[in-house]
């Protein structure tokens, strides 16, 4: 089978990497990256636990093609971290027990930090329209509705 | 065209455990050298948060700062056996087996503390804050790691310790159905309010109060994630949820989170919750168990509510749009009850 | 077989891969395509893409408007000029769909997909489409009909007439779930009033058929007639006929014909 | 908001406690945030192989003949996977505890009982070479009739299902076609009451929907053992299971899990690990097993479907003297664990309330969709559901406000249960009465005052002495009967006035409270 060499940059380190026709993001990541916070929950764009950012905006790696994103910046769960500190989301979603099983937190970590990007006071409802495309099964979403809010809120004091 | 709002309300008990076979689970505690504690499970964390709580237990049997335990499950080779993760067990009979466990190791960790004290273990007790000391000698102390070390290193001792606990099975008389099913009881109450739309049948939730007896909330975020989490399945589950649409018809079966309906972050509504503690009398430290009583009370809730709103009865879950349409059309359009 | 992708510069080369391969499908936000690649989907095993910039153009400074095919939802939501499209793009997905899914891709999404392209269909849109042979444009409504045989052809862009004011457009995606829903229906409303009175109004349905079609018996009960309580009543009487609405999983037949009417008066007088 | 309520049954507690009670935060939650926390599939093993399985398209079919000589040739296949391949292709899942036959197999041979059960493995180096061989897998099915409703399928000449069940129902104690409750004399009861009430209720069925699938990775070991990486809720139901069908020694196997995606019931069924670590056996290399979010969907067991109808009697003043009940569990083409949820359902009843007579049959029923298994509430939340919608109907008819309905029919520290064990530890009434406090829910004042601690025993802790199978009842004249579908009558005209508000109900009343349901005094 015939593989296709792939550049970008993953978390800030250039990566190169050879893919299969057809592989997608999330594979790539997982498989040939290592970087396992992405998560498989669908690989039908239905529950975002695999959201990534590309070039600063949120995608789902399962259906992004990953040679389109040959050059390309993406940002992971992996890389949010500031240092040896969390990120400030990080800290609020633990503050607010915001995770009960965390398969879907990598993913609505990654949407919620997409939002506080672009717009670092967000209403509640704009909020809940950036996790909108991200499934929870455990927490019902308020705690993370309010962990988002927080992390915002933190900011504005820091 | 109105939107008519109603209240409903619903109250439960939940059985603890299951009642098959016998109720088993086991635990091992046991301490490394530096007085650090681990606790070996088989059981399972699925995010209700077990490695938590029994850390919690673990660490108020022995007398130990929570920091000095660490939980390790799920590994059929370290791990001894659990019945598994279901059946609202794993608080109570997981965390009835960890205190067994714990409780041994600290008849070990004291007398070996004693030893080193030369006192009567019996007259030793535990801070909290890594310390041993004598009662009402605060001064005649020992830490925890100084203890480890001794027992390991000079007396030749293992602080460790075994638990299991076990409900025993129950014969179930085939002709009257007489059993012990369970050991104890959780409770619940739940006021739901609702708003419905009687032209279309849409039913937006407003808010929820409820009351939640546990016998002890052991760690009352984790009670809190189970609840207000299992609300909103209950909710899911009154409204929304079906993978066949059109039972007992098999056909038009969801594919995808978009065919397969659960309330979105724009669905939910305030839910204020009391816990009630009447301990169980054999619960680790009372506890009972949260886990999965607590979406229950919500579907027959949002039903009465519904009816409270609209004056129909929807006896067929979910509680879609079209069902209450439906029966609204029926009846000859809303009939709203009296408020309360 | 294993797949494999085929990136051209230009969109007539992507045309000539797509239109002479059965196997190929056109990449473009991949919500589509690799959705069914990760399905299993074996029938699938060419993968055509295209990096011509006039896919991802929006030209919206005139009173007639051109989005490229390529262009996604965030795009749209990102043009101030765009504004009568924004409440059809922000009824798709969530962000990461919105970033990712494309107005072209959107023209062959089937139910419980597919939404923007009902706001087009009110819009009546052109939609043009490079074949083996060249460009040509296809009003939408034609485009919808023969959507199954447009397999082997690569849209463009898609062009509309702006409406003249707000409230000229109307579009509201009835769903069960919030923010972020499947269709139960979906509707679009091009109700422009001259002189006070209905000219030309088109009204689009989603989720009534297998796909967006016009519901041209409201649209004649509203023609000629000022905006108000009588003909929006006679509009929401007249909304199923010719309507085709299916059970799923979402809502059934019955329902979609029951709640047409309500959603269409309330649509059309304002309510919520 | 959560609130402790710390002044309730104070002086049970002992609140002088350190770790307990703290909101201490997760142990798991760093790992959980940062994206670190290990589930089974982030486990990346040297030339894994992917298994898939084809599943039937029909519900209900004859196998006549299962090709697959085209598959195994297919490019980047290892190893196709038939029913004959599997050990011991026969297993129920509670055979662990002795309940049940083995009914099911791991792949179909001879028959399919759903569709979308299991035929052929399908074992490739990658899921699209996977896809590619399963296409070339031809069956040949021969259509059966098939049962989808839970009472169609007791009816004489129903498609037989399950063989193993030829009545299409579980066999209790290897004599009974349901589990029984059975307690006083509920036709008596019913009889007496002055109204009645018969209503239908349905569940359909749910799926757990965890954002993680079903799943595992199973590896040969060193030393001849399989390292096997699972999603499963129960390691050693998984383990032992496992050992079971594969007929192995269970130290074959290390089981590594603990660490879920969400489960809610939906990953005790150990659906995926025995062909998985078969595969892993028959190619000698790491296999990884996870079911696509559609498959979880339609083919992962869910909660099961249950029909409930239930009869109550209750008098005028509120007091309900009889409660019967008839419930089907839908446990789709296979056991899993339906029977089970059978039994924990019938000791549900009737609720958390005292009733003198109560009658229940518990049907765990076979027809042809997916097997159902447990879920959060198991066994207990339909039937919460037809109570709970029961009571709230039974208060409008007797004209009473529904908490003070509830309150007054509550069971209490020392009552008798119908399961035939004393209630102890009982919180329902405070549980209502705070929850209307909350909602500022008026309640008068003597329902303020009572407690679960009062009014119980006495009388009420006795076992009838009089059980009886249902009779044919004789109603009393004036009784009030309303069936099923149809809303309750409230107050129609041809109906007595409503009862004057109950009288004050003091708990120490209790003892005397089901007097006129033996007797014939009626107010």
């Amino acid at each position: 089978m015939s593989k296709t060499a792939l550049q970008f940059r993953h978390n800030g380190r250039d990566v190169a990497i050879f893919v299969d026709g057809g592989t997608n993001l999330l594979v790539a990541l997982r498989e040939l990256i290592g970087d396992m916070t992405p998560k498989f929950g669908c690989g039908q764009g239905g529950c975002g636990a695999c959201s990534v950012l590309i070039d600063g905006e949120l995608h789902l790696a399962c259906l992004t093609l990953a040679e389109t994103v040959a050059g390309r910046s993406i940002e992971t769960l992996d890389g949010i971290k500031q240092g040896p500190n969390l990120h400030p989301l990080q800290r609020a979603f633990a503050d607010n027990f915001a995770a009960q099983c965390g398969y879907c937190t990598p993913g609505m970590l990654m949407a919620a930090k997409a939002l506080l990007d672009r717009n670092p006071q967000p209403s509640r409802a704009e909020v809940i329209e950036a996790i909108s495309g991200n499934i929870c099964r455990c927490t019902g979403y308020e705690p993370i509705i309010n962990a988002v809010l927080a992390a915002a809120s933190s900011r504005a004091r820091a | 065209m109105a939107r008519h709002r109603g209240r409903g309300i619903a109250s439960i008990n939940y059985p603890i455990g299951m009642n098959l076979g016998g109720d088993p689970s086991q635990a091992l505690v046991h301490s490394n050298p530096s007085g650090k504690f681990t606790v070996s499970l088989s059981s399972i964390d699925l995010g209700q948060g077990m490695k938590s709580v029994t850390r919690q237990i673990c660490a108020e049997t022995l007398g130990v700062p929570v920091e000095d335990v660490y939980v390790d499950t799920a590994d059929s080779d370290t791990g001894p056996h659990c019945m598994g993760s279901f059946a609202s067990r794993g608080t109570h009979r997981v965390g009835n087996a960890v205190m067994a466990a714990a409780k041994e190791a600290r008849g070990v960790m004291m007398e070996a503390a004693a030893e080193e004290l030369e006192v009567n273990a019996a007259d030793l007790e535990t801070d909290g804050r890594g310390n041993i000391h004598v009662k009402g000698a605060p001064h005649r102390s020992i830490s925890t790691k100084d203890v480890a070390i001794a027992a390991q290193f000079k007396q030749g001792k293992t602080i460790s310790g075994r638990g299991i606990f076990l409900v025993p099975l129950s014969d179930v008389d085939p002709e009257t159905g007489e059993m012990s099913p369970a050991t104890c009881y959780a409770h619940a109450c739940l006021v739901a309010e609702v708003e419905v739309d009687d032209e279309t049948g849409d039913v937006a939730m407003i808010r929820m109060d409820s009351a939640y007896e546990l016998g002890r909330a052991l760690n009352p975020r984790l009670v809190e994630q189970q609840l207000v989490g299992g609300a909103w399945m209950g909710i899911s589950h009154a409204l929304y949820e079906t993978t066949e649409p059109y039972y007992p018809v098999s056909s038009h079966g969801p594919r995808d989170f978009v065919e397969y309906l659960m309330p979105g972050p724009g669905d939910i509504c305030p839910h204020d919750i009391a816990v009630l503690e009447r301990p169980a009398a054999d619960g680790p430290f009372g506890a009972k168990g949260p886990g999965e009583m607590c979406a229950n009370p919500v579907l027959p809730a949002v039903a009465n509510a519904i009816f409270n709103a609209v004056g129909v009865r929807i006896d067929k879950l979910p509680i879609t749009p079209e069902k209450v349409l439906r029966a609204i059309k029926a009846q000859g359009g809303a009939r709203p009850q009296p408020r309360r | 077989m294993p797949i494999t992708v085929k990136t051209f510069g230009s969109a007539g080369e992507a045309a000539s891969a797509l239109s002479s391969d059965r196997a190929a499908r056109y990449l473009g936000g991949g919500t589509l395509v690799m959705r069914a690649l990760n399905e299993g989907d074996i029938s699938i095993s060419t993968i055509v893409r295209a990096n011509d910039h006039a896919l991802r153009r929006i030209d919206a400074a005139g009173p007639r408007v051109t989005i490229g095919a390529g262009v996604t939802f965030a795009k749209i939501l990102a043009e101030r000029d765009l504004a009568f499209l924004h409440a059809p793009a922000r009824s798709i997905g969530g962000p990461a769909v919105r970033n990712m899914g494309t107005v072209g891709g959107n023209l062959f999404a089937p139910n419980p997909y597919g939404d923007f392209t009902v706001a087009l269909l009110a819009l009546d849109a052109t939609v043009t489409v490079q074949g083996g042979f060249g460009a040509r444009n296809v009003p939408i409504e034609e485009f919808l009909q023969s959507r199954d045989r447009q397999a082997g052809s690569l849209v463009i862009s898609i062009s509309c007439q702006k409406p003249t004011n707000s409230e000229a457009f109307r579009y509201r995606k009835i769903t069960r779930i919030r923010p972020k829903g499947g269709s139960v229906i979906t509707l679009a409303a091009y109700v422009p009033l001259s002189s006070g009175r209905l000219l030309d109004a088109r009204l689009a349905l989603g989720s009534m058929a297998p796909m967006p079609i016009r519901a041209r018996a409201a649209e004649r009960a509203l023609e000629g007639r000022p905006l108000d309580a009588s003909s929006i009543s006679a509009a929401a009487s007249a909304i199923t006929e010719g309507t085709s609405p299916v059970d799923d999983a979402l809502g059934s037949a019955w329902y979609r014909r029951e709640i047409a009417g309500v959603h269409l008066r309330r649509l059309l007088s304002g309510q919520e | 908001m959560l609130e402790l309520r710390k002044d309730i049954f104070a002086d049970e507690r002992d609140d002088n406690l350190k770790e307990i009670g703290k909101g201490t935060q997760r142990q798991d939650m760093l790992g959980h945030v940062t994206g670190t926390s290990t589930y089974f599939d982030d486990h990346k093993l040297q030339g894994m192989l992917h298994l898939k399985v084809v599943r039937s398209v029909h519900s209900h079919a004859r196998l006549r003949r299962i090709e697959t000589t085209e598959a195994e040739q297919s490019q980047g296949v290892r190893r196709i996977i038939r029913g004959a391949d599997v050990p011991r292709n026969l297993n129920t899942l509670l055979s662990l505890i002795n309940f049940g036959k083995d009914d099911e197999p791991s792949l179909a041979v001879d028959k399919v009982r759903y569709k979308g059960e299991p035929i052929v493995a399908v074992v490739a180096d990658s899921p699209r070479e996977a896809s590619e061989a399963m296409a070339k897998v031809r069956i040949e099915y021969e259509p059966l009739p098939t049962v989808f409703d839970v009472e169609d399928a007791l009816k004489p000449g129903a498609p037989v299902v399950n063989e193993t069940y030829p009545k299409n129902t579980f066999t209790y104690y290897e004599k009974y076609d349901h589990q029984k409750l059975r307690f006083g004399d509920v036709e008596r009861g019913l009889a007496q009451a002055d109204h009645v009430l018969e209503q239908r209720y349905q569940m359909s069925p749910i799926e757990h929907a965890p954002t993680e699938t079903n799943g595992s990775i199973a590896a040969p070991d060193t030393n001849g053992r399989y390292t096997v990486y699972t999603s499963t809720q129960a390691l050693f139901f998984s383990v032992d299971t496992c050992a079971k069908i594969l007929d192995v020694p269970s130290n074959t196997f290390h089981f590594i899990g603990g660490t879920v995606g969400g489960g809610f019931g939906g990953k005790v069924d150990t659906i995926t690990e025995p062909l998985c670590i078969l595969a892993a056996m028959l190619t000698g290399r790491p296999v990884r097993y996870v079911l696509g979010r559609e498959e979880e969907m339609q083919y992962g067991p869910p909660r099961g479907a249950e029909r409930i109808y239930i009869t109550d009697g209750v008098m005028r003043d509120g007091r309900i003297v009889a409660r019967k009940v008839r419930a089907y569990f839908d446990s789709g083409a296979y056991t899993r664990l339906s029977s089970y949820a059978a039994v924990k359902c019938a000791a549900h009843l009737p609720g958390p309330y005292t009733i003198p007579n109560v009658y229940g049959d518990v049907y765990c029923v076979f027809t042809n969709r997916t097997p159902a298994t447990a879920m959060r509430g198991f066994g207990v939340t339909a039937m919460d559901f037809a109570i709970e919608c029961q009571m709230d109907k039974l208060a409008h008819i007797v004209g009473m406000d529904p908490m003070e309905f509830r309150i007054l029919n509550a069971y209490r520290d020392g009552d008798m249960k119908a399961h035939r064990r004393e209630a102890k530890n009982t919180a329902l009434i405070e549980c209502v009465q705070v929850a209307a406090e909350k909602a500022k829910w008026p309640l008068r004042d003597e329902f303020k005052r009572a407690s679960s601690r009062q009014g119980g025993g006495g009388a009420r802790a006795v076992v009838p002495a009089a059980t009886r199978e249902a009779h044919a009842p004789t109603v009393a004249a004036a009784q009030q009967r309303t069936v099923y579908d149809r809303a309750p009558a409230t107050a129609p005209s041809r109906e007595p006035p409503p009862p004057p508000p109950p009288r004050p109900q003091a708990p120490s009343h209790g003892a005397a409270r089901f007097s006129s349901v033996f007797g014939t005094r009626r107010r």
